[in-house]
């Protein structure tokens, strides 16, 4: 049985095994339940104290998605989240702090309070913040792709997007340019069969995302985005294909988004029965159920891995509250260089 | 009938989708949702799903399906869930709607309707008043109601219209604003400002949700002793210039008010033509307020300081009665 | 041997035979022949003569697709033509005077000189004028599509388009949201294997236009642009399609463009040996020998056809030779409905 | 050195593109072709194709793949076939370029190269002057050189830019304006106008190939005895203020001048800060002279009645000096 330790945020905690299967689901395990705690925090419980300013927008039960494919990536390669990705800045080293300070418009946040929520970005951990415009990342993500081709890297991008962001020009012009170029780009869509409260069959015809792939001439495959392990190994492939520059790669998760579109939204339009189909396809159940059957963990290690991490937790909040608001003379900073 | 800003608009589409069958609305979560602010809440069950259709999240495809429509004789209404994303949909309404009737005389009778306005944290993205753009654009209609009076009665005017009208409603006014307005069918002609209150010392040119702090410097003025005028624009395109002039040349004093940041707004061309053509009857400098010359921050303390409010105003307006 | 009558332009020659597929391939000459000669007078005499104002776009090689296509349009279909689809304005009714005087920037043009060469329309012929911006007729026609479904109309619209098109976001928004409404709209790309002067292979990296079509789930097919016959047949069953309410169907017709991409590009950068190949598939060229095999005319029934259009012509330009400019006093009329 | 306009222009670009490896070109038809302008000619046969990209028809792709390519700290050039295309990139440029800096601290070092303007019979989808739609947007810069030395200065500048910048080149002026220029390398740094012709009675304020207008009322006018100063603007974002002010407070007449339509262009902001900032100093109204508010028509007749030409400007000159 493994020896939880629990490593100073937001790095996974190590395992004393050997085997290297189970170092990954407890990697994975740390990271999902990371993010499904810290938006819970905002979204049930500092949201409705009143504590947060503007949208909340949740990744609930998609947790799978950012953490299987942000283990893949090497500290080089450029991220581009969307708005459901939150996982990707605790792999990227942002900590909680950030991001509940940036969820309240302060200082400490990763804009500093010029931006809100996951309007969120660091070129030097190389996380590209999405504008809200969904699907504008797309070709940015084509670009940066460009400049690691261009230098010779052997690094790749990563660019994050739902299914409404499939109906974008953004996203097919994107894509071409970047198919057209042979550019080291993996396309990973969440589709959780919801933009809003508009459902896939009002967005698009075909039955898959991946239906999309042969027309840009690029390989797409589809894979359980319930499953971290599954989204982790479609990831690492199309990497490697990236990375061999044989140019994108597109991978359709298929998941479910359990929340509303935001907090504000109580997603009645969706059948009650999804949801609970969904629920028994948790990726933080399905990742511990797969933990205790394989004994890489038993109860009590799950246990001790959550408390640390809530405690973390609760200080990461304190922090973010502690944290001041920007001063009114920021507000003219930084529109362009300091000259 | 006291209604709020948002129901105004709602009745107003209600009304004429009810009075004629070619009106229709479509976007993104208009039907099930009745949209992100409930503008179109119901209206999918009363009309159907051939009247009120909900798009892929596709801008330009909202955009170009009105105008296509619309070239066929039906009268779209393309609902632009936030006016920022009206970019996405620009060459569509810039280059397709706008000049159709001048290069080969075909009509376009669409509304798109776009929540524009900050005041509600909701960052650089859900927050722009980008008018400007479409001002700058020959043959496009361009209004912005500030009251519920107005937002039912320009609806209703746009949806008539038979070219292409961007119709922003400010979302801060949606549910702050109430008022009594008149039972039933009325329009508010796409063209003339309005006088919203009458004065002798100064007149405030504005529009949208300024209009409001406009009358909260007027009240605190007016206890002063000091009379102002308000000119509400509401249609920013064509823009009615003697209505703006006659308020200029009675009282010789003018400052220009609006939210969306200043260099290249409107208040430019308003301010322009004053400069031009009231000349003789300044007393004092064509004064602008408007937001400074940055993105729409998102932190309070930030998009407070970035928001023209009473206060300032009130400074502007001190310098130009002291003049 | 039929005896050829000539009809009064733009009505094509009637037959006294009786077989359809005769009468087909005299009409399809009729409009085929019609264009090349109009384009070739504009871009080859009138340009050179310095009376064309701007610039001058040629469908020179392409003729099969808009003579294809135009023909199986009902009256009340509605059309957009691309700027090399010049047959369909005279299917429609639009006499070649107003074709010359609209490229000499005059009054009798079908803009009035407020815009010129293919840039014209007219609603009561259900032409819909393009605008520069490639692609963009796409949304469009999906909403003028949308109008004849809300009004439950049997009929259809036709949207014409090039490969370079195809990379627009326009286009991708335009194709899913006519798919997701089954929208009885018929895609007509013309594959001519160069956008300006870019070729295919830095268009798109798929082989085929129409590998795009399952991903937004309507029918694609692949026929011969040059072949007038499977062009028509091809539209033929895109028209059905559509019409019975199954939704858009795309056909994509693989061509050549026979010019430059307009009248002052010398077209360089395409190799020499294609001009060759494709010259000898021309539409017209190959229409004839099928109509001589066929025994549905003989040589001089031909030589009449083209010497009664080339007289047409030339009247035509000199009509509008002597059609007016407009007066400046019309600049800014019709900016906006006069009240 | 003797080169026009657009040899200045492509000097500029191949300078840098040898000084700065960092420094690429991207567009459609850039690179076999050398541009529908033939200002990349001969680029791709001499930095080769990674560094000169020939793209999809997709400006939205063009646009976006140059911020990200910018956003790794190369300095891409993006060409926009026509200016009026910029719209089918415009939510990229206004909102993802725009404002990365203000939001999260990134830098976006990128050029938006897009060819404007009429006077070549090219009609409505290829000949307009947007530039206001994007001086309307903080976080761009925006330029428009009236001449060859400022067009290779100001090229050069704007790749050096650590900002986003529109670069808008005037077509009409590509092989009509020949000029003597320094051998080798010098910028034309962004920001400062240019008083480019000095005068005592009238300042016109104006930019792009307007400047050459100016310069023929100027020379008309001096016969007449009248001293007329020109102010090239040149940087419309950030607007340079202080030298358009001074040039006012000297003449106290002041006509502004472009080319684009009048309503909403950017002389009513040039005007609207002259009116607030020089009123004490203004002895006539501010007037502008622009196109009217029209697409830009296609016919001779029609586009010469549209663009403002030297006997316009000289007629509302008069008027001004006779005020
Ligand atoms: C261009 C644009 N249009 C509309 C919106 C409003 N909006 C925000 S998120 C969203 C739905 C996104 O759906 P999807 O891409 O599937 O992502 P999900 O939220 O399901 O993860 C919409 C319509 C937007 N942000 N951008
Ligand atoms: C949005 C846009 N970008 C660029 C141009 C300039 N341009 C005009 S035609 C053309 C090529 C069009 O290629 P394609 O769609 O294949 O049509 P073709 O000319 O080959 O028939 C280009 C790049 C344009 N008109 N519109
Ligand atoms: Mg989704
Ligand atoms: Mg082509």
């Amino acid at each position: 049985m493994a020896a939880v330790k629990t490593a100073p945020l937001p790095a996974p905690p190590e395992t004393t095994g050997t085997d290297p299967e189970a170092d990954l689901a407890w990697r994975f395990l740390h990271y999902m339940f990371l993010m499904r705690e810290v938006e819970d925090r905002i979204e049930r419980k500092l949201y409705r104290q009143g504590k947060i300013v503007g949208g909340v927008y949740s990744g609930r039960g998609q947790e799978a998605i950012p953490v299987g494919v942000g283990l893949t990536a090497e500290p080089e390669d450029v991220l581009f989240p969307s708005h459901r990705d939150l996982a990707l800045y605790f792999i990227r080293g942002v900590h909680p702090r950030e991001v509940f300070a940036q969820y309240m418009g302060r200082v400490g946040g990763l804009t500093r309070g010029k931006d809100g929520n996951m309007h969120m970005g660091d070129m030097k951990r190389r996380l590209v913040a999405i504008i809200s415009s969904i699907g504008a990342s797309l070709p940015v993500a084509a670009g940066a792709a460009l400049a690691l081709k261009y230098r010779g890297s052997r690094n790749i991008a990563y660019v994050f997007f739902g299914d409404g962001a499939t109906s974008r020009g953004d996203f097919h012009e994107g894509i071409n340019f970047a198919a057209v170029q042979k550019l080291p780009l993996v396309l990973v869509c969440n589709n959780n069969q919801y933009a809003y409260s508009t459902p896939l069959e009002l967005q698009m015809a075909c039955a898959n995302v991946a239906d999309r792939g042969p027309g840009y001439g690029i390989p797409a495959e589809i894979v359980d985005g319930n499953d971290a392990f599954a989204v982790y190994h479609a990831a690492r492939r199309a990497a490697e294909h990236a990375r061999r520059g044989l140019g994108p790669y597109l991978i359709e998760c298929k998941t479910f988004r359990m929340s509303g579109h935001s907090a504000h939204d109580a997603a009645e339009y969706v059948p009650k029965h999804l949801f609970e189909e969904w629920a028994a396809k948790d990726p933080i159940l399905r990742m511990e159920s797969l933990m205790l059957e394989r004994g890489w963990a038993d109860r009590r290690d799950l246990d001790a891995l959550y408390a640390s991490l809530r405690q973390q937790i609760d200080e990461a909040i304190e922090w973010a509250e502690n944290s001041p608001y920007p001063d009114p003379s920021e507000l003219t900073a930084n529109v362009y260089e300091a000259s | 009938m006291l209604v709020t800003y948002l129901e105004a608009i709602r009745q107003g589409i209600w009304e004429e989708m009810e009075r004629d069958p070619d009106v229709f609305l479509l976007g993104e979560d208009v039907g099930v949702y009745g949209g992100p602010f409930k503008i179109s809440k119901g209206m999918l069950e009363h009309f159907g799903a051939r009247r009120v259709i909900d798009t892929p999240l596709a801008e330009a495809a909202i955009a170009g399906a009105a105008i296509g429509a619309a070239l066929m004789g039906l009268r779209p209404i393309a609902e632009i869930q936030y006016a920022d994303f009206l970019s996405c949909a620009f060459d569509q309404i810039v280059n397709f709607a706008a000049k159709c009737r001048y290069r080969w005389g075909a009509a376009v009778p669409m509304v798109v309707r776009a929540p524009c306005g900050g005041g509600v944290h909701a960052g650089p993205f859900h927050s722009q008043c980008n008018e400007a753009w479409f001002v700058h654009t020959p043959g496009l209609k361009v209004v912005m109601p500030a009251t519920p009076h107005d937002a039912k009665g320009l609806i209703k005017a746009s949806i008539r219209d038979n070219d292409p009208v961007i119709y922003f409603e400010h979302k801060a006014l949606y549910r702050r604003i109430k008022q009594e307005i008149p039972e039933g069918d009325y329009t508010v002609p796409i063209g003339p400002a309005a006088v919203v209150r009458e004065g002798r010392d100064l007149s405030i040119i504005t529009y949208g949700a300024m209009v409001w702090v406009a009358q909260e410097v007027a009240d605190t003025l007016d206890q002063e002793g000091v009379s102002v005028e308000i000119v509400d624009v509401r249609t920013l395109l064509p823009l009615d210039e003697a209505t703006i002039l006659a308020s200029v040349r009675k009282t010789s004093r003018v400052l220009v008010l609006h939210e969306a940041t200043l260099t290249g707004g409107v208040g430019g061309e308003i301010a322009a033509r004053i400069a031009e053509k009231a000349f003789d009857c300044l007393d004092a400098p064509v004064v602008r307020v408007a937001a400074p010359d940055t993105p729409v921050p998102f932190s309070p303390p930030l998009e407070e300081a970035f928001l023209p409010n009473a206060a300032k105003v009130l400074e502007k307006a001190r310098w130009l009665l002291a003049y």
